[in-house]
């Protein structure tokens, strides 16, 4: 077996923390009603600082982290998925919907531990966003699912299918178009719940959703130290709560405490890998259920060191004048009208990097190159995700992109939520053939 | 000095004992029965005894193929290294053919493709994933549809002339969808092209994946059929070239791996 | 690089004549001839009763094959194949039975003949053939109401089984008892793709795993796939089942256990269903040509 | 007439190759039908959809992951061995994902002089979208002018609209046909009508639509009609599959999908801004289910559809791995159930195993109505 040197390493000290958070959060959505107040649905894409104007008792789920917690725990899945196709849907759609809709078919909750609550908590209203062809379907289903259950939760969505602008802003009728229909939606959000809006608890949602975006892209960059301070793996646990609350003074809070504790790791060469010696990174979400792919590699002393996906899907960045890729900067002032927070907010999200993609593959390709040049990848792992359209779109294309600058690149076939879609041993397989290729041997069994 | 190369794969364990890292000695195969480590075990002696050789002779034995587990550093083979199989393609391939860019390696269970760089390394590769149809067990199947031997099926297929579109989602359904194909009076030799235009389709479109530059070099099992060569050549539109032993190439990678192995000592 | 392996998965042809039934005495000689992608059966019935009929594999033509399945069924019975009043075709090969007036698809068949061969309580019907398999609901006339079949991938029919019994060199009619020849269940096989499950069971039979354990996973594998198309089309009591591989007993218990509904218990050999179908509806097909309906 | 319809689709390249020696002027390839052909029209360029040949997709697995739909990789293909090379250049209309990949790998790997992407909203539930329409509209009319060096005007535009409202109103006239109890036209004919309808010059389709209007009355077609089948979907030209199911005894009387009267139904209604109107079009019309939320318009339309044709079946197709599509299946056939209509599922790849497909679509047929007497 061939020697490397070992980094010190040490767990996270955030790390109970986080699961605090995500515990209280699944909770805080279920028992809302017991204290009067709201809570309502959606995806982690979706203006979530928007609700967060009817005031301070407001909770929501949204459905990707939820269909991923699902993901997590197998035997739940096949339950839900056995549903979902029973009601005759095909198998073949978004996994974390079918996730989703076989959690209400089944009428049963699961919390982030995986406990299994009776009764899905129907929301009050659902409040989603559409730039992938299922998001505002996914919403529509839910809406039909709760209907049939003699349950009518109104829906609004937000449609944000106007392209992507790489370098100048978004042209002003696209903004316009956004920023319209959020107005409307403050109406439609007062009627439904026969609450009176607060503009003031808006200006300070938008704020705390830009702060925590770009601030998470801070911890994102700390990464490009060696030895990486995080792993993929442990990072996953950590965007999350951006993708559940990105809204909220709890999110900014921890991202600022999470941040000092990564520069401090930075500072004294704490390694999330200790025999770290091949960066790489992957691409759209993992298979949950089989993370233990990212032990695997570190046996070959492989590091995930995240991907366009975990950086980018919450994190707000921005070519900065020199061509690097860097954490979007905030606004100088924050916002103090409606008027403003609107359009600040549907300003900071048109440039959300996980949006490139699905216009602009070549635009993909670029931002992935500077994380392969900034953060000194080796190789990058493309999850081919059968699970998810929107961010498998134009992967083959990035692909291309990738082979052509010379970055070694290996494909996987998956499903982020599907575990029938996915071949263990014959993508270890696979993936042993490919560290060969590039001359890494097993370290340790 | 002597070494080896053992080539443990799905139904067939090859090797090929190699002097001086280019005469090669000895080739052999035998079955793969449910005891691996057995089966190879009995190649690899039958090797011996036809070189004449013994074990100690052998400077440095490596393994690929999907059982090169088995015989790592386990007596008697106790092979010093393994290597994954497109890795040793490439190097057998690029012994025999220098020029070789593309080798497309199709095998009893998987059907694979190969950018082949400079010194025959791997710049890139593509594995059949999770279905079965582009793989040499699709034309076994569908041979016994048709009953037909399947060694007869490539034979068999050049006889046709006529275009058949067959959907080969999966091997059964193919295998339906022969069974259709009869019924609807085609004739045995129009059905067995279309089978091989099926196979070479999706072979074609896995490699297209790898891209295929010249020159392009067919091994594995399925090369020794003569009714899969045509239609893969008009899917990729170049000529394919087949060695004179293509199911040996995995082995022969081996020993020559072996012997830079030795060499670096 | 060939051998020339045994078949286990070649299963015996076989047929019968039903004792104590006179074909001259019958009013109406009926048919129906079933012609699988893989088995292929004919049913003689006299006045709607089963009088005889015969199994064997599909060939490669398949009027040959109708040919020789009926022959082979009327064998010693005295009768013809003219002799018979109505033959419907049925099954795969349903377009090439020269002597049926009509064709009726399997569905129908397997319906009408499943409540032949269990009563009318019937509801759900599984038909698990060569490279199908069939959920059938039905009324209690056995008349179809709703159905689907398994799509694009093979995995959990009977053809899965042949490959399998070759892989593990079990004559397939002896698969089912030996997959529960064992006191606890492993996983099931983890690949739905038919070859690749046989590859699977292969490298756990290298692995020194026993032949049976290597079955139970492979027949486990099997059920799942049934089972995923089952709640699919919705299970209602009685259910049974008809094809070849109900006579399987590793996977007709195991659909019990994990489905927790017992399947009636065949009165016939199930495999016939689809065959007494079709010579049933060649019945009523008769009697409304000649006007008794 | 109908002969002439399919001598088109067949023929097709070779009809816009002759248009162009012909005209001179310029073709476009186009993907959806969210690509407002009104201005290209207006311009004089001739819209060719872009569709698939039905041949196992070889070629596009580098550009394309093999779980995006039959018809964007097909589509793909097509482009790939070089097909439609007299094309100056594609135009897409957002819909889906999938046709936005095929958009995409064709602007960058075959050599295209125009590539344009139409940002058709996919909120068209909501009133802004007309107006922000209005504007992707004028962008993309400025783009055509740029790349023509000619000026677009209101006269031209309206000659736009006069040509795509009259093919569209007279293919609903033949529509009509297929309400009679003895239909006029097979669902065969009716999908080669509206396929070539979107690939050759419409003028010339109207011409042939206009005879075809003064025999439809006195014609007899000398075959059984059989059950009454609708046929509901994604992207559909599969004519083998029409062809079959039709010669088991039935006829497809009604459809629901873009090549069919999704794509015929309705019109632009005038005003003085010529976008505006265009843009009112592609807002209220029958949607893609893409576009269709929160409430579920198409699958009302699709229900009204059944019964004004008097329905006995239909058969509810879904391309695999189109979402959108996949995603109403449930509540389409509830909806079609609850006003008697049954229905069956079947999924569509490149090419269709007729051999499964057959005897599901027959025993289908015998659950509507085949065997009753028999029991």
């Amino acid at each position: 077996m061939a020697q490397t040197k070992e980094y010190p390493t040490e767990p996270l000290k955030i790390w109970n923390e986080a699961k605090d958070l995500r515990r209280k959060y699944y909770e805080g959505y279920l028992t809302a009603h017991e204290h009067g107040a709201l809570r309502w649905a959606g995806g982690a894409w979706s203006f979530s600082a928007i609700p967060a104007g009817l005031g301070n008792d407001v909770y929501c789920i949204t459905g990707e982290p939820y269909g991923a917690t699902v993901a997590f725990f197998k035997e739940f899945t096949s339950k839900c998925h056995d549903a979902v196709e029973a009601a005759g849907f095909p198998r073949t759609l978004c996994a974390y919907m079918r996730n989703y809709w076989g959690s209400i078919l089944l009428d049963k909750y699961i919390l982030a531990d995986g406990t299994i609550v009776d009764h899905y908590p129907a929301p009050d209203f659902i409040w989603q966003d559409h730039i992938c062809c299922s998001h505002g379907k996914w919403y529509q289903v839910v809406k039909w699912l709760e209907e049939t259950k003699g349950k009518k939760v109104p829906m609004y969505c937000v449609d944000v299918s106007v392209g992507y602008s790489p370098d100048e802003p978004l042209e002003t009728y696209k903004i316009n178009y956004i920023v319209q229909q959020l107005n409307d939606g403050i109406d439609w959000l007062e009627k439904v719940t026969g609450r009176k809006y607060d503009d003031k608890l808006l200006c300070e949602a938008v704020w705390n959703e830009m702060r925590a975006t770009s601030l998470w892209a801070e911890v994102c960059a700390l990464n490009q130290a060696v030895p990486a301070p995080l792993d993929e793996k442990s990072m996953y646990s950590l965007y999350v709560m951006g993708t559940l609350m990105k809204h909220r003074p709890e999110c900014v809070t921890f991202y600022e405490k999470l941040k000092a504790e990564v520069e401090d790791r930075v500072r004294r060469g704490i390694a999330a890998v200790p025999n770290e010696r091949f960066r790489v990174i992957t691409d759209t979400q993992p298979p949950w259920g089989f993370l233990q792919i990212f032990r695997e590699m570190e046996k070959y002393g492989v590091v995930s060191l995240g991907s366009l996906y975990t950086y980018g899907l919450i994190g707000m960045w921005e070519y900065r004048p020199d061509g690097t890729w860097a954490p979007k900067q905030l606004p100088l002032e924050k916002p103090q009208t409606r008027e403003e927070a609107l359009k600040a907010i549907v300003e900071w999200t048109a440039h959300r990097p996980e949006w490139a993609h699905f216009y602009l593959p070549e635009l993909k390709t670029k931002m992935m190159l500077s994380i392969v040049k900034q953060w000194k990848v080796n190789a990058v792992l493309l999850h081919y995700n059968r699970g998810c359209e929107g961010l498998s779109v134009h992967i083959a294309e990035n692909r291309l992109g990738l082979l052509d600058a010379g970055v070694p690149v290996f494909p996987f076939e998956g499903n982020m939520g599907d575990e029938r879609e996915f071949d263990m041993p014959g993508t270890l397989a696979r993936l042993t053939a490919f560290f060969s290729s590039v001359g890494l041997k097993k370290l340790r069994e | 000095m002597i070494t080896a190369g053992v080539d443990v794969g799905a139904k067939y364990s090859k090797i090929v004992l190699l002097e001086d890292g280019k005469n090669i000695l000895t080739r052999a195969n035998g079955v793969v029965g449910f005891d691996v480590g057995k089966s190879a075990v009995e190649v690899f002696e039958k090797a011996l005894v036809d070189a004449n050789l013994k074990r100690d002779q052998i400077s440095q034995i490596v393994a690929t193929g999907m059982g090169r587990k088995i015989i790592h550093k386990n007596p008697p083979i106790n092979a010093g290294e393994i290597v994954p199989e497109v890795i040793a393609d490439a190097k057998g391939v690029f012994h025999l053919i220098p020029t070789v860019k593309t080798v497309i390696d199709v095998g009893a269970e998987e059907g694979r493709g190969v950018k082949v760089g400079e010194k025959g390394g791997v710049k890139d590769f593509v594995i059949n994933e999770r279905c079965a149809a582009g793989a040499g067990t699709f034309i076994e199947t569908m041979a016994r549809a048709l009953e037909v031997r399947v060694e007869d099926m490539g034979p068999l297929a050049l006889k046709s002339t006529n275009v058949i579109p067959m959907n080969a989602q999966c091997c059964v359904f193919a295998e339906s969808e022969v069974v259709t194909l009869i019924h609807a009076k085609v004739s045995k030799e129009d059905v067995a092209k279309a089978i091989h235009d099926a196979m070479a389709g999706r072979i074609a479109s896995m490699v297209l994946r790898v891209g295929v530059e010249k020159d392009v070099v067919l091994v594995g099992g399925v090369a020794r059929n003569p009714g899969f060569i045509p239609p893969l050549k008009k899917e990729l539109n170049a000529e394919i070239l087949v060695p004179e032993y293509p199911e040996y190439t995995g082995a022969l990678g081996a020993a020559i791996i072996a012997f830079e192995m030795e060499g670096q000592k | 690089m060939s051998e020339k392996p045994r078949e286990f998965w070649r299963w015996k042809e076989y047929r019968q004549t039903m004792p104590g039934m006179d074909p001259r005495a019958a009013k109406i000689v009926t048919a129906g001839v079933d012609i699988g992608s893989v088995g292929s059966k004919a049913a003689v019935m006299l006045d709607g009763e089963l009088y005889a009929y015969s199994v064997t594999r599909t060939g490669g033509v398949s009027e040959e094959t109708a040919i020789k399945v009926m022959n082979w069924a009327l064998e010693g019975t005295g009768l013809k194949t003219e002799d018979t009043h109505y033959v419907v075709g049925t099954g795969y090969g349903r377009v090439n039975v020269p002597f049926a007036k009509k064709t009726i698809t399997e569905i129908a068949c397997h319906a009408r003949g499943a409540h032949y061969i269990y009563g009318p309580t019937v509801r759900t019907v599984l038909d698990v053939g060569g490279q199908d398999c069939k959920a059938i609901r039905c009324d209690e006339k056995g008349k179809v109401t709703s159905f689907l079949m398994n799509d694009k991938c093979a995995a959990g029919t009977g053809r899965g089984l042949e490959v399998f019994a070759d892989l593990v060199r079990i004559p397939i009619e002896e698969l089912g008892k030996v997959s529960l020849n064992l006191t606890e269940e492993p996983p099931p096989v983890s690949n739905t793709c038919v070859i690749f499950a046989k590859a699977e069971s292969l490298a756990l039979l290298r692995q020194g795993w026993p032949k049976e354990k290597v079955a139970a996973a492979y027949h486990l594998a099997m059920v799942d796939r049934i089972i995923d198309l089952l709640t699919k089309v919705g299970i209602e009591k009685d259910f049974v089942m008809t094809g070849g591989v109900a006579k399987n007993v590793g996977i007709v218990s195991r659909l019990e256990r994990n489905l927790g509904i017992k399947p009636l218990e065949p009165k016939l050999d199930p495999i016939l269903a689809g065959a007494i179908g079709g010579a049933l509806f060649a019945k009523a097909l008769y009697e409304k040509e000649v006007g008794l309906r | 007439m109908f002969e002439t319809f399919r001598e088109w689709i067949n023929h097709r390249h070779d009809y816009a190759k002759a248009w162009k020696e012909r005209s001179g002027n310029r073709v476009l390839g186009y993907f959806c039908t969210y690509v407002p052909e009104e201005i290209l029209y207006a311009a004089n360029i001739l819209p060719v959809r872009i569709l698939g040949s039905h041949e196992p997709p070889t070629v596009t697995e580098p550009y394309i992951f093999a779980m995006y739909c039959p018809l964007c990789r097909d589509c793909l293909a097509q482009g790939l061995k070089g097909r439609f090379d007299y094309i100056d250049g594609i135009v897409e209309g957002q819909s889906c994902l999938h046709l936005r990949q095929t958009f995409n790998a064709w602007r960058l790997h075959i050599p295209t002089r125009f590539a344009h992407y139409i940002h058709v909203p996919h909120g068209v539930q909501n009133p802004h979208a007309t107006p922000y329409l209005t504007q992707e509209l004028a962008k993309f009319k400025k783009a055509l002018e740029d790349w023509t060096g000619k000026k677009i005007t209101n006269e031209d535009l309206d000659r736009g609209i006069r040509i795509m409202n009259k093919d569209r109103e007279l293919m609903r006239k033949v529509y009509e046909y297929r309400k009679q109890e003895n239909p006029k036209i097979t669902g065969l004919e009716t999908m080669e009508m509206v396929l070539s309808s979107q690939i050759v010059d419409k003028e010339e389709h109207i011409r042939l639509l206009e005879k075809l209007l003064q025999e439809l009355p006195n014609r007899k077609l000398d075959r059984e009609s059989g059950t009454r089948l609708m046929i509901i979907g994604s992207e559909d030209d599969d004519r083998i599959f029409m062809k079959n199911v039709e010669a088991l005894g039935a006829t497809f009387v009604a459809d629901e999908h873009c090549t069919g009267s999704r794509y015929v139904w309705n019109n632009v209604v005038p005003h003085e801004d010529r976008l505006f109107a265009i843009a009112s079009r592609y807002v209220e019309r029958v949607p893609c289910p893409s576009k269709d939320w929160p409430e579920f318009t198409r699958i009302q339309h699709a229900v009204k559809l059944a019964k004004d044709f008097n329905v006995q079946g239909a058969l509810v197709i879904q391309n695999k791995f189109c979402d959108p599509h996949g995603i109403e299946i449930p509540p389409l056939r509830n909806a079609l159930k609850s006003v008697g209509v049954q229905t069956y599922p079947l999924e569509f790849d490149v090419t269709v195993p007729w051999g499964q497909f057959r005897t599901r679509v027959e025993a289908f047929l015998e659950t509507l109505t085949g065997l009753e007497e028999l029991f």
